[in-house]
């Protein structure tokens, strides 16, 4: 069915965050722990659900060469939206996330999906791919913000009630601080790829991965050239 | 007239085992006639020259055999008098075919007719000398191969007034200069008078590294009274001394632009050989058929430096100087540092054949290329101030207009930078593969 | 080996040199540095070098076999990164985190990268870096000081001679000793609290000049880095004596000898020309002054190297020398 | 009231004035490009290989609206996409016949032996200006892999120290054509199975002694076939692949089994 296609492609297929390599400044930002990850992708998923809505709506009114313009005003309003909303009701959160809530106006998941999908797909098609991109960036987000969190931290806390702590751990502080953001998500797009790569030799087919993570694409050393 | 040092203010420069111990005390060896001459066409820079004989054809010793395929090129003549065997493409020392002439000589070595001297050179107009030098056929004998004529023929509106002759032989192994200069310090020194009147040039300078005493004093012993502004440079030792441009900063202070010649800094360089070669042509009026070359190395029995004639293969040139010991694994046309290695003794001397280096396994290095390591080393032994490290890295990525932008094509492929390197890059190769690559490209535009 | 001859590209000679030796000699001149470490504090300096370098080259031979290259253990760099880490490490340090360091250090900081060649970073440094970050109380306790200070810096039983004027600056206090000849000299031998392998000047000194006579490292870069430093201190000194120390106690003091000698003289990560390592050494010196005068921490040494590490590659550009018979500046010669 | 009241007349005022810039944006920065163009380019299969003869996939799209260039020119893009060119431009389809490219020498290690051991750079222009490469073959691939590592796609495999294409996977880009130091490699109709795998035009007794699999111009080939598919060009017999050849008879004939079908 095409509605479920869309709704788990996200998931792993294409997923934001470890497959397009989209909206880094997030993920590395804030995936300081698992409570600051899940409220930043919720937050992010409810906006790319409407956005995507509106945006699929609309497609037909919009002149081409303002769409731009006109996908950045939905999705500034519905940040806005969120912004206030998480002020309200999860104060907490909503400091600690700081800057990183208005600038999901510009995070290019949203502004690329409306772009690539919603400017050209039905409404309840959009609205599978934003719940799909959306659980897909919330995923990404979560499982870096648990490493982070569990190697930074020590243990990983939601909500001040449910806790898991490493015992006999000392905490790596470097791991919770910008440094560790990119430690960790590079490794996770490496072991996605070994991962990826594994599977193909199984199957007996060529895993080629997306250019941009790519050996060939690096100019760093010799290897794989 | 004292000998004066001068001290290699250039940049680079490396101090390889020079093993000239192994030829040096062997005065120069006169080879009998082997059984076959195999005379290559492109024995110089530049076009190749035309055969003018046919198989079957029988030729004297002197006798034109090759025409200039235009002004950068040279005639080359039959070394010896006998009949041509074979005219066909052969493979040269440094790789590409070229028309050679095979001639099976006749034993008698009879000079063709028409060998006219010239004791009284001091009367010939400079036009008529430099026609003596292009009858004799003369290509730069110290490696390059550049045309003599040429060089001694500048465009009128340049000035010369320094001639330089290069007596450094900062290759390791080869003593075959060295010899000259101490068995023709005579005879040098009067085709240096002959080169200087045809250039105008009042100040003459022997530029020799001081690790040769002894040529630096039959030199210094040797200056005629008529020379003028004449003297005896010593070179402190050390390779590239004898690269051209290096050694002109060294003698006279004057820096080469880069990309230019000698000319533009009023300077013309001349090998010693060169100049023996000139003295013979003009005073005696025989073209170039023989020279001198150094047969060492390792894996030769004796040493020698051997006057043979051109077109005498290598492996007659062992042969006369006793065979091998034990098992060659490189042979090397040329010194080491720049000269072209083999893969058998099939080919045969030319008018650039300065030595024959025969090398037993425990002598040769290995080329393995590891990862450069960036320690720098190239960076500084570098004489023409380039940066090999890089530029191998661009090159081996293939990124030739990066490379021109580094200046590849400023190297002249001495072999300092891989002669340095810790991590066994085939620096030169990469130089060389670039520089064919810019120039594929430049003509592409 | 086949009976054909050989056939290369010219030269046909070689120097000798290779990787594998000059790692070697780097070795050597770190021992006198690792008796005196050894000496000084005893089975921590044993365990912590043994447990480094073990990790280092097992690492170097798992990652480089993970990754499906041939095995590069054998030319040596992944010890001499096992050591020098090793040495930047305080002796009470647990085994277990150093040899998280060392997999960090090889792992994240090298063969992510490419391996040897590619590194933009020194590993070691990183290495440390990382841990002193991590587990910043870890690496900055100095506990087990096992042989008593004898004479001049009693104080220092309990902290880092940096440690102590970096405590009394920030307090505001009066500099917490005095120096003279006789701190100076215990100083210079090694009489003093710190990294396993920083203590002793002397003995990296030693080292240093083996390096220098086997023309593994050239003077410029440490010339220019202990130069500047002490040029710096010095006009700080000058300006103000009660509150600064003198230039000696700087250029003897923490890790700076080991930097200066050893790590930022590391030929991967430093530029290739004369002028660019001057560059480097008197960047590093200064990035040293700063962070010890005006920085968070005590000492600035593996963050000034780490920092100037990262302007290599724009160090090597800028100061590409002109080509022989090259006219002036960048303009392009044909 | 007050706040929703600013709210709506900042937000609304700012869109007018945003507004308007678009406009005289839209009016006077725009640039004239023709939309064809655009849609060329997304129909050309973006392999940027260069086979088409211009620098990229865009560049062609740009010659054909343009320059009207020939659509046939792109061979990885193959029948379909030439008849979705010709659908949009209103063009008659006419393919280019689809051509593959083959490496002419079947001198494996096993078959051609070396005159010296190369010691250098791993590529065949280095090898190749070093002694004349280190195959006793002047002619022979010499196996550093040259052609296999311009291939966009992997569709060059190195068995036995010689390069060899797998037809079914080249897009007929001849990248690798142009990357043989040799000229070994041709394009052929992929159509054509019979092939002589040899590129030397050394005499008999020179080829014998470099290789035993190479053409030593016999001509026996040549006199099994009609029509001159098979013809001598000095003492290389080469194949005509203009014309039809489909007989075993010139190679079962050929003595030193140069030629194969693949």
């Amino acid at each position: 069915m095409k509605f479920w296609k869309e709704l788990v492609k996200g998931l792993w297929k294409e997923n934001p965050i470890f497959r397009l390599v989209l909206g880094m400044c997030p993920a590395l930002a804030v995936t300081t722990s698992v409570e600051n990850s899940l409220g930043m992708g919720l937050a992010a998923t409810f906006v790319l659900i409407c956005s995507n809505a509106v945006t699929s709506l609309l497609r037909n009114l919009i002149p081409a060469k303002v769409r731009i313009p006109c996908f950045i005003v939905v999705i500034a309003t519905f940040v806005t939206i969120v912004d206030m909303l998480m002020d309200g009701f999860a104060h907490e959160l909503h400091k600690s996330l700081g800057i990183f809530i208005p600038l999901i106006v510009v995070n290019c998941i949203i502004l690329g999906r409306a772009e690539a999908f919603a400017s050209r797909h039905p409404l309840w098609l959009s609205i599978a791919d934003g719940i799909g991109m959306g659980a897909g960036f919330t995923l990404g987000l979560v499982v870096l913000g648990a490493t982070r969190e569990l190697l930074g931290a020590g243990s990983i806390t939601i909500w001040g009630h449910l806790k898991w702590t490493l015992v006999g751990y000392e905490p790596m502080i470097l791991m919770i601080l910008a440094p560790g953001g990119f430690i960790a998500l590079g490794c996770l797009l490496g072991g996605m790829n070994h991962l990826q790569a594994r599977a193909a030799k199984r199957r007996g087919t060529i895993f080629s991965p997306p250019a941009h993570l790519d050996c060939r694409s690096c100019t760093m050393c010799t290897f794989g050239k | 007239m004292g000998a004066t040092i001068a001290t290699f203010r250039s940049p680079g420069g490396i101090h390889p085992a020079y093993h000239k111990d192994l030829a040096a005390e062997q005065a120069i060896r006169e080879m009998p006639l082997p059984s076959a001459l195999i005379v290559s066409m492109s024995q110089h820079l530049g076009k190749p020259a035309i055969p003018t004989v046919k198989k079957g054809d029988s030729v004297l010793r002197g006798q034109v055999i090759g025409s200039p395929a235009g002004f950068i090129s040279a005639a080359v003549h039959a070394p010896t008098s006998g009949t041509v065997k074979l005219v066909a493409a052969t493979p040269t020392a440094s790789g590409p075919r070229a028309d050679a002439i095979t001639i099976d000589p006749d034993g008698e070595d009879t000079w063709i007719d028409g060998i006219t001297p010239c004791p009284d050179w001091r009367q010939l107009e400079k036009a008529d000398i430099v026609n003596r030098i292009a009858a004799g056929g003369i290509s730069g004998m110290g490696g390059a191969g550049f045309p003599t004529h040429v060089k001694v023929s500048p465009p009128p509106e340049t000035l010369i007034d320094t001639l330089i002759l290069n007596g450094a032989e900062c290759e390791p192994y080869l003593t075959a200069d060295y010899r000259l200069m101490l068995e023709h310090a005579a005879q040098i020194w009067e085709g240096a008078l002959i080169i200087a009147r045809a250039l105008d040039a009042h100040t003459i300078r022997v530029a020799i590294e001081d690790n040769k005493p002894a040529a630096i004093a039959a030199m210094q012993a040797a200056i005629p009274a008529e020379a003028g502004d004449a003297a005896v440079v010593a070179l402190k030792t050390e390779y590239p001394q004898g690269a051209e441009k290096q050694q002109i900063f060294a003698v006279t202070g004057r820096t080469v632009p880069a990309g230019g010649l000698p000319l533009s800094v009023g300077v013309v360089v001349e090998n010693v050989g060169t100049t023996l070669a000139v003295w013979d042509a003009v005073v005696n009026g025989r073209p170039l058929t023989e020279r001198v070359t150094t047969v060492t190395g390792g894996s030769i029995v004796q040493p020698a430096n051997v006057r043979a004639r051109l077109g005498t293969t290598y492996a007659d040139l062992v042969a006369f100087c006793g065979g091998t010991t034990g098992p060659v694994a490189k042979i090397i046309s040329g010194g080491p540092m720049m000269g072209f290695a083999q893969a058998d003794t099939s080919v045969a001397t030319t008018k650039t054949t300065s030595g024959l280096l025969l090398l037993g396994p425990d002598a040769v290095h290995a080329y393995e290329s590891q990862p450069c390591v960036s320690c720098g080393r190239c960076v500084g032994v570098c004489p023409m101030n380039l940066m090999p490290n890089e530029l191998s890295q661009f090159l081996e990525a293939e990124d030739y207009e990066a490379a021109e932008a580094y200046n590849v094509m400023d190297c002249m492929e001495c072999g300092c930078c891989a002669f340095e390197c810790p991590a066994h890059r085939p620096l030169v190769q990469h130089m060389r593969r670039g520089k064919a690559q810019v120039m594929l490209n430049r003509r592409k535009q | 080996m086949s009976d054909l001859t050989i056939v290369s590209s010219s030269p046909h000679a070689h120097s000798g040199t290779s990787v594998q030796r000059i790692m070697l000699d780097v070795i050597v001149a770190m021992l006198p540095a690792l008796a005196a470490a050894i000496y000084f504090f005893g089975w921590d300096a044993v365990r912590l070098v043994s447990a480094c370098v073990l990790a280092c080259v097992a690492a170097e031979a798992v990652a480089r076999k993970w990754m499906g290259r041939d095995l590069g253990v054998y030319d040596l760099s992944a010890v001499i990164t096992g050591m020098l880490l090793a040495f930047n490490l305080p002796p009470s340090l647990p085994t277990w985190m150093a040899v998280v360091g060392s997999v960090f250090a090889i792992v994240i900081a090298k063969q992510l990268f490419g391996g040897i060649g590619y590194n933009p970073f020194n590993p070691a440094l990183a290495g440390r870096v990382m841990l002193l970050i991590s587990f910043p109380v870890f690496m900055t306790s100095w506990s087990q000081w096992v042989i008593p200070a004898p004479i001049g810096i009693d104080a220092v039983t309990t902290a880092t001679p940096l440690g102590l004027v970096k405590t009394a600056v920030l307090s505001g206090g009066a500099l917490p000793f005095t120096f003279n000849s006789s701190t100076a000299l215990q100083l210079f031998l090694g009489n003093q609290n710190g990294c396993i392998g920083e203590v002793s000047a002397a003995a990296l000194l030693l080292g240093g000049l083996y390096l220098l006579w086997r023309r593994c490292i050239s003077w410029h870069i440490p010339g220019a880095y202990l130069g500047t430093v002490a040029i710096f201190s010095g006009i700080l000194w000058l300006l103000n004596p009660e509150q600064n120390l003198s230039p000696l106690f700087h250029v003897l003091a923490g890790g700076l000898m080991l930097g200066a000698l050893f790590m930022a003289t590391d030929m991967v990560t430093s530029p290739v020309t004369k002028r660019g390592m001057l560059v480097f050494g008197a960047g590093c010196g200064v990035l040293t002054m700063l962070i010890r005068k005006w920085g968070g921490y005590p000492e600035g040494v593996s963050f000034a190297i780490i920092l100037m590490n990262a302007i290599t590659p724009l160090i090597n550009r800028a100061t590409r020398p002109r080509v022989f018979g090259g006219v002036k500046s960048g303009k392009k010669t044909s | 009231m007050t706040p929703i009241l600013a709210t709506s007349l900042t937000i609304g005022g700012a869109g007018l004035a945003c507004s308007g810039l678009l406009a005289l944006a839209a009016r006077f920065l725009s640039v004239e490009e023709d939309p064809r163009v655009e849609e060329v380019t997304n129909i050309l299969p973006g392999a940027n290989c260069g086979g088409c003869g211009f620098a990229g996939c865009a560049n062609y799209a740009e010659a054909i609206i343009v320059d009207n260039a020939a659509i046939n020119l792109c061979a990885p893009g193959g029948a379909d996409v030439l008849k979705s060119l010709a659908d949009m431009l209103g063009q008659t389809a006419q393919a280019a016949e689809h051509k593959v490219a083959i490496v002419l020498c079947n001198g494996d290690t096993a078959n051609a032996p070396r005159k010296f051991e190369y010691n250098g750079v791993a590529d065949c222009h280095a090898a190749h200006a070093i002694g004349g490469g280190d195959k006793l073959c002047s002619y022979g691939c010499l196996g550093y892999a040259s052609c296999a590592r311009v291939c966009p796609v992997g569709a060059i495999e190195m068995t036995g120290g010689i390069a060899k294409v797998h037809p079914d996977l080249c897009i007929s880009c001849t990248a690798c054509v142009k990357a043989c130091p040799r000229q070994l490699i041709k394009m052929v109709p992929s159509a054509r199975t019979i092939h002589v795998l040899c590129s030397s035009k050394d005499k008999g007794p020179a080829v014998k002694k470099a290789c035993k699999v190479g053409c030593i111009g016999c001509t026996l080939c040549t006199k099994q076939v009609d029509d001159e598919q098979i013809k001598m060009e000095g003492f290389l017999a080469v194949v005509d692949y203009a014309k039809p050849l489909d007989s075993d008879a010139p190679i079962e004939k050929c003595p030193t089994h140069c030629i194969v079908r693949t």
